[in-house]
């Protein structure tokens, strides 16, 4: 049968939502949901779960791109066949969960993954660095001021070793989002890398006409920048809008609104880099990451000062910071004045919030350490 | 044989990282439109900018979501990504899934689409990155007729829910998170694929306050684990993790050498409300104290465990900075019953009742977070017939700007001037 | 001589400032400025203060009324004459300081003060209760929403104990501002009484005219709430403001501006409580005081309900703080939801900020106790 | 004998705590006009309302402040009251006074003025309260020739300055904070009494981080006394404390049994930086993690004491709420070095360059921490050519909405749409 073109809507089912989850539940996990005692991270990319029946559930955590092909899920499914009784789970940060119900069955498990290059590292687990949350980049996204797989395989690669390892003071949450939008968690995060620009939107006032409302575009903008305008097309006169370049912060929002408005370029584009983000609300209360460096530029294919500025801030956190710590705790525990002096990263002006409720971020207190900051 | 030379994405098929690059190549052999995905991306490496043209409106009939338009930019250079819409396909509850699920998936977007995935979305969803116009209506009937699947939500309308583990493999989830989220999803599939909001709402459901799935951060309404009795402690196993037989925090921190586990280091003194001491060689906890943050129970599994009087705290109004600055969720109902048994009633009526205003009163493109901001906290207590408590604020407002209703104030806000003035010369 | 009013400029001086401050110094003080080395309370409203010259100075404060008769200044004139060689002080809030260089002087000058009746109480030192400052009230203002000096009078009669003795776990520092103008540190207090209105200003259209500058009385409000308008005056339109009650929270802002818009009322007016401020950097960084009662109504002469709610929230503070906590460090420490349910106040949503920063106030977090609020 | 009947405010005779109103009593038995205060305040009492009149413009020849006009709204009523402004005198630094010298005024506003004064007003004049217009020259003349004495400051300027009693009578003060606030009050005596400025501007001086005088929540440039190097300790006093033979914080917790003195418990676990501990009997201080907060050397002033490199921190923008809410003034120079010897050079210079920018770009009635608020901190650290460091800040910006000049982005900001059209197609 399938699609009918010329009855579309014939024969056609909607709104069935996803699938039940019971039916994709190993059945170790199904017969013991809701009885789980503990749980221990038995090596690095390894949890058992101990059930009151006794039973116990072996994950092995598996890291990897999210852009990932339909061979490569295949293979995937290869593996779950094999060792899981052709189950496995994904986690909300993109990583793959392989389950197994007894011990013995993890060591094999292991061997084949390992056996398959570097396709499937087992990590991500406890006190270290886990899978980069990220989003589409170059890849697909219209409005991106980075790419997102590339860099996050060029930072995986040089933080691999805090992947495969619990070595930091706590967990280490590192997300990237290629535009202001940040779908995702970057404001959240313990480090964020975060996609900006750097220059204003052009005005394609050849199209504007066919493509915008001008009130929605106006009204997009949250400091009001964008102003109607006139501007002669074939010499007619039509409505258009126009850019205050002074009150423009590059938040692409009228982009968004109007593809007449176009602000990607090449200079103006890269990396700001925020820190200190959290989302649990253990010990402290949820924490918004704060921007340390406002831009790196977006050299491709590496990007290597974003990948040095991530891992030299993971560095001195894991140098300094206490057990259990997390990167936020740690900045307002020795003062975000020592935070920039310990990463050695030079403070601007781009840090100190003027935006809507700046005023609470001033230093309102005598209380401050003497930093080389202080000539 | 390569289509196009890609010697800038080349160099991130090294390192131990596994290379997305790589793995398109391995695709392209069988779908040789990936060469141009790999094609257009290099060019975007090496011009430093994207090449896909803004938006674009396409879909499945009946729908207003679930499926994201998009067409390069250079469609002669790379005609194998002209079109280039992704599919949102709304993914069971916690992301478990059985290989026979996945590979008839994959057996249908080998068929209709570019063989490229995303696992998962950001919002929660399987991402399917890439197809034509016209194969989107072939690939929903197959979706929906042979496999029983369905799409999930872009636009103006409530986004796929998801939700973290829970109970399924997690001990300390204080509701079933999944049933929760699965049988919410289902309830609105109306709100999900037709777009009838001011702009997009989101649900999580995390099962305790580590909140897995970032809930409070991401979500308009957040379904937060927590309980309302006391911590379970079996002082046996307190004393093991004393003794160091049990490690720390589940063995998360065994990397390094951390020294001796300190109880009164490592869990006392970290507690933010300093409710637990030592007394006898047993752990004390002052319940009443405690705002189960979970760090005692994070770093003791075997010995602390969640109370038994379970449900959640719900939070409303989570978003990223677009416009006025990101907003976490905040606190509106302390603590809820979560029951399956009675289809998560209370929390559904008080879903509706936040739409039924939002849906009255929200601006376009105002998220309700920010429909909160402008018309301020108390108001939307007085919406949501939720009395005012000081649970819902981190500290009483310290501006003495008070707004008073008329009926409030003895004797009105009408006074006669006149009147005034005859007591008080001007 | 004296002034001419014939000759206004003749002979005339201005710009001398305050007299140099060294005249006045006790000469214990002048050897020793700069040498002090240490103190010690040596009991409620004596200090002394040891040199590194060996000297010592003993103070004695003596608390009152701020709003003070020249014949009472002229009987502390006569009181520092006998004991102090003729000099004294006043504190940074309204307490006179009586100097003596010597311990055995300490008790004669006590004794007297004690043999004058109750116009000079000694204390104000340390862990306690020290004079309320304050602003004009109904004694001079034209703006106030409360007396000052009455109210201060019936909660000091009230709090005398803790002005005398040194119980508290910190210093407890109350102010009182008659408006919302806050003249003085009430923003910042560990108690503050501020006189609040809560009606909207009634426009006197007849005197508009020649008393208001229309555009300032129309600038003037924060929330743009005066708005020009016409009315009929004799027959004859003229220009004037209406006030959008709706949007009005009687700041009293265009009072100050236009005296055609009084707002005084003898229901309307009244008074609110905040708490939890603090000014020194001591441990915390400075806190603004927080709103905990929106308003108490102004029971003349003595403030029952004001003074009642003073002593409650002093008392629950001083039985539960730690020592050196002071009141807004102890209820950060509890939890603002604690604070309210120790004190036995009840919880409005006039507590909750709806002002300009109020995102900042949210709870964003699980993280909160069960009180008798969650039903 | 009474002549007005004052049944409520009698009722404020009573209790320990002086009584205005027997203050004022005694006073009408020579000055009768203090009658009518007592008469309008009763009627105050009974009607729950002021009755004063708003404001009105009276002053000397050549001032613009230093007396706040003010008149009864009864004045056939209470003809006493029917003029009574205040005036303000400026107080010496520290306000310690001659009995001489306080005679003598005394005498002369017995002559001028209602006899009732405020010792002192908040902003740290002596007030004289209740005067007639016509008394004000007259009043004037004798302060100025008689007493070498001059008005403080009211209006849109300078106000009085106001200082900690510093060196004079307290160990821990970090610079002469009366010869500071003494000198600059001459300095500005024009700024002081002729009002230039966009609105009211304060200065407070405190000696230490304790800000005695309130300066960091009340004065536009509030400058605090600190120190850069080291906490002096004597170990030897430490040992005293902790034997319990000093009481702690200078006895100022002498009124209650805390039990015995605990250096752990009180210095060492408050100390908010953790930059404390005990080794061998000694205390030690990691200075560099000091925020020299004060707590531990107000527990132990025999024991610890400021460094010896002293000097103060200036930081900028205190008010009261109106209209924004209030402001806690911001830490901007970190560190100054305070000298008489140099007149205060170094701060004399911030200041004017604090003034001559707000005086060009502030608006009418705008505080300086408002004009800051509405330019923001990076712009006024430019205009101060202060180099901004993360000192001005508690914490970075959370949100990513930098602002960039053209000319720090490469290329610029001017492009061509048609260039960037014929790469990337509509
Ligand atoms: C599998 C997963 C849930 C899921 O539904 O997929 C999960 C599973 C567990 N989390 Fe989580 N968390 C998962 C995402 C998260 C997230 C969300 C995120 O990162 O986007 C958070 C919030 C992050 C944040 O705060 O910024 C999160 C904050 C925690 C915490 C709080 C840690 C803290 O100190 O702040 C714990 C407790 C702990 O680790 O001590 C925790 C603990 C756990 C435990 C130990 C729960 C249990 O008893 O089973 C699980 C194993 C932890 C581990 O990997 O070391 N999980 N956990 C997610 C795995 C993500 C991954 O692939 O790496
Ligand atoms: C695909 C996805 C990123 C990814 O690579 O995973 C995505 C992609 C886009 N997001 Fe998003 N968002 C995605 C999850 C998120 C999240 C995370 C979440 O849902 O948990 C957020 C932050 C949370 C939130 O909702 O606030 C997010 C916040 C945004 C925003 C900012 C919204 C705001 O209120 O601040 C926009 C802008 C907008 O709506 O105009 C946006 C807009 C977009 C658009 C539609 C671009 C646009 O300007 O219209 C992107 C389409 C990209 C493309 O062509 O593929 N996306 N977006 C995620 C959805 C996949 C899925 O369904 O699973
Ligand atoms: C005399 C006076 C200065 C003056 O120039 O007049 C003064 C004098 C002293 N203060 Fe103060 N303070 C004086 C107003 C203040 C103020 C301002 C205010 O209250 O308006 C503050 C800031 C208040 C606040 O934080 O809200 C203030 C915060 C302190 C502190 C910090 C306490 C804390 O833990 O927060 C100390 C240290 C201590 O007490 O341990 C302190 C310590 C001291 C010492 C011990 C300093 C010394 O070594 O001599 C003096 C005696 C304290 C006492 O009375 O127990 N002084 N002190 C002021 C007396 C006011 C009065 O009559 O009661
Ligand atoms: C007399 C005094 C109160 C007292 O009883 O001590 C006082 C009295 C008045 N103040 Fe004040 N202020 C007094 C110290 C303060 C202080 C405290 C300080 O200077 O340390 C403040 C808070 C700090 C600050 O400046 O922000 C203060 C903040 C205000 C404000 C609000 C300013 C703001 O920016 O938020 C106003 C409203 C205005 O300027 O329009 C104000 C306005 C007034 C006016 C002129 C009323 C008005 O609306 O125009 C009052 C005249 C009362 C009268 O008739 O006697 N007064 N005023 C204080 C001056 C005495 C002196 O010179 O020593
Ligand atoms: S973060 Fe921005 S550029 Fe990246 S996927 Fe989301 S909307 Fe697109
Ligand atoms: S990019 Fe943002 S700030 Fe700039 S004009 Fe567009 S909407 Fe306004
Ligand atoms: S949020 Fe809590 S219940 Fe859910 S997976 Fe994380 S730790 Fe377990
Ligand atoms: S859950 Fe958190 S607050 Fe509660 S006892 Fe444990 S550590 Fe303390
Ligand atoms: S607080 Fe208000 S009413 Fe009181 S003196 Fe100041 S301006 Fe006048
Ligand atoms: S009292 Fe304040 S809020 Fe009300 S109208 Fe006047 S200025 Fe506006
Ligand atoms: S501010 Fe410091 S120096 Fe000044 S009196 Fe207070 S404690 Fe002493
Ligand atoms: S001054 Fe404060 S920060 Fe410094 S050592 Fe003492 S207690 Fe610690």
């Amino acid at each position: 049968m399938g699609y009918n073109p010329d009855k579309p809507m014939e024969g056609r089912i909607s709104d069935l939502g996803p699938p039940h989850y019971e039916q994709f539940f190993p059945p170790v996990i199904k017969e013991n949901k809701g009885k789980w005692l503990w749980h221990e991270i038995t090596q690095p990319g390894v949890l058992m779960h101990k059930s009151e029946t006794g039973a116990e559930v072996y994950t092995v955590r598996v890291g990897g791109a999210r852009l990932v092909s339909v061979e490569f899920i295949r293979e995937v499914c290869e593996i779950a066949d094999k060792h899981c009784e052709g189950f496995l789970r994904f986690t909300t940060r993109n990583n793959i969960e392989f389950m197994v119900d007894a011990k013995a069955k993890v060591q094999p498990l292991l061997d084949d993954l390992a056996s398959r290059g570097n396709k499937f590292p087992v990590g991500g687990t406890g006190a270290g660095v886990t899978n980069i949350v990220h989003t589409q980049g170059w890849v697909h996204c219209h409005t991106p001021a980075t790419d997102a797989s590339g860099v996050v395989k060029a930072v995986m690669d040089e933080l691999f070793d805090y992947f495969t390892s619990m070595t930091l003071p706590a967990q280490c949450r590192i997300a990237l989002a290629c535009c202001l939008n940040m779908c995702g968690a970057v404001h959240a995060s313990d480090i964020a890398i975060l996609g900006v620009h750097r220059k204003p939107p052009m005005i394609d006032h050849l199209r504007i006409t066919g493509v915008c409302e001008l009130p929605l575009a106006i009204a997009s903008c949250p400091l009001g920048a964008v102003k109607p305008a006139k501007a002669t097309v074939d010499g007619k006169e039509i409505k258009t809008v126009q850019v205050n370049v002074e009150r423009c912060m590059f938040c692409g929002n009228c982009y968004t609104m109007c593809p007449a408005m176009p602000l990607a370029d090449p200079e103006g584009d890269g990396i700001a880099i925020l820190v200190g983000g959290k989302v649990s609300n253990s010990r402290s209360m949820p924490k918004f990451s704060k921007l340390v460096i406002p831009f790196l530029p977006n050299t491709t294919p590496r990007w290597p000062e974003t990948v040095a500025a991530v891992k030299t801030i993971l560095e001195a956190y894991a140098k300094d910071a206490k057990k259990y710590e997390r990167l936020g705790e740690w900045a307002e525990r020795i003062g975000w004045e020592k935070f920039f002096e310990k990463c050695n990263i030079p403070f601007t002006e781009k840090s100190i919030d003027d935006y809507r409720l700046a005023y609470d971020t001033w230093r309102t207190s005598t209380q401050f350490k003497y930093t080389s900051h202080i000539k | 044989m390569a289509k196009h030379e890609t010697p800038l994405l080349d160099q991130l098929e090294s390192g131990p990282w596994p290379s997305f690059v790589t793995d398109l190549k391995r695709q392209a052999e069988t779908k040789p439109e990936c060469w141009d995905i790999l094609g257009q991306l290099e060019l975007s490496y090496k011009e430093r900018i994207t090449h896909w043209k803004h938006g674009g409106i396409v879909g499945v009939f009946g729908y207003g979501g679930g499926i994201v338009g998009r067409y390069s930019d250079l469609p002669k250079r790379f005609p194998g990504v002209e079109h280039f819409h992704t599919v949102r396909v709304a993914q069971p509850a916690s992301k478990y899934y059985s290989s026979k699920n996945l590979r008839q998936l994959m057996d249908l977007w080998e068929k209709y689409g570019s063989g490229m995935t995303n696992f998962h979305g950001s919002t929660g969803d399987i991402i399917l990155l890439g197809t034509r116009t016209e194969n989107l209506e072939p690939f929903f009937w197959d979706l929906t007729h042979d496999m029983g699947q369905d799409l999930g939500g872009s636009g103006s309308n409530l986004r796929t829910p998801a939700n973290c583990i829970g109970q399924s493999r997690c001990e300390w989830s204080c509701y079933d998170t999944e049933e929760c989220c699965h049988s919410l999803t289902l309830k609105y599939q109306d709100e999900i694929h037709r777009p009838a909001f001011p702009y997009k709402f989101k649900f999580k459901f995390s099962g305790c306050p580590n909140d897995c799935v970032a809930a409070i951060a991401r979500s308009d309404i957040a379904v937060i684990g927590t309980w309302r009795d006391e911590i379970r402690i079996d002082q046996a196993a307190v004393k093991e993790y004393i003794a160091g037989n049990y490690p720390s925090n589940g063995g998360a921190h065994s990397g390094r050498d951390w020294g001796k586990f300190s109880i009164e280091k490592e869990v006392v003194d970290l507690c933010p409300t300093q409710c637990m001491w030592m007394e006898g060689g047993e752990l004390k906890i002052d319940n009443t104290e405690c705002t189960r943050c979970m760090h005692c129970i994070n770093v003791m599994p075997r010995a602390l465990r969640p109370g038994v009087d379970t449900g959640a705290s719900i939070c409303v109004g989570a978003k990223a900075p677009i416009l006025d600055g990101a907003q976490f969720a905040t606190l509106i109902v302390p603590f809820m019953k979560m029951s399956a048994d009675n289809e998560f009633e209370e929390l559904v009526e008080f879903i509706e009742k936040v739409w039924d205003w939002w849906m009255e009163i929200g601006k376009n493109r105002e998220r309700v977070g920010e429909t909160m901001q402008r018309l301020g906290l108390p108001h939307f207590l007085k919406v949501m017939e939720i009395e005012p408590i000081p649970q819902h604020v981190k500290e009483p407002r310290s501006n003495p700007y008070v707004f008073w209703r008329e009926e409030e104030v003895e004797g009105g806000f009408e006074r006669n001037v006149e009147e005034f003035r005859a007591r008080h010369a001007a």
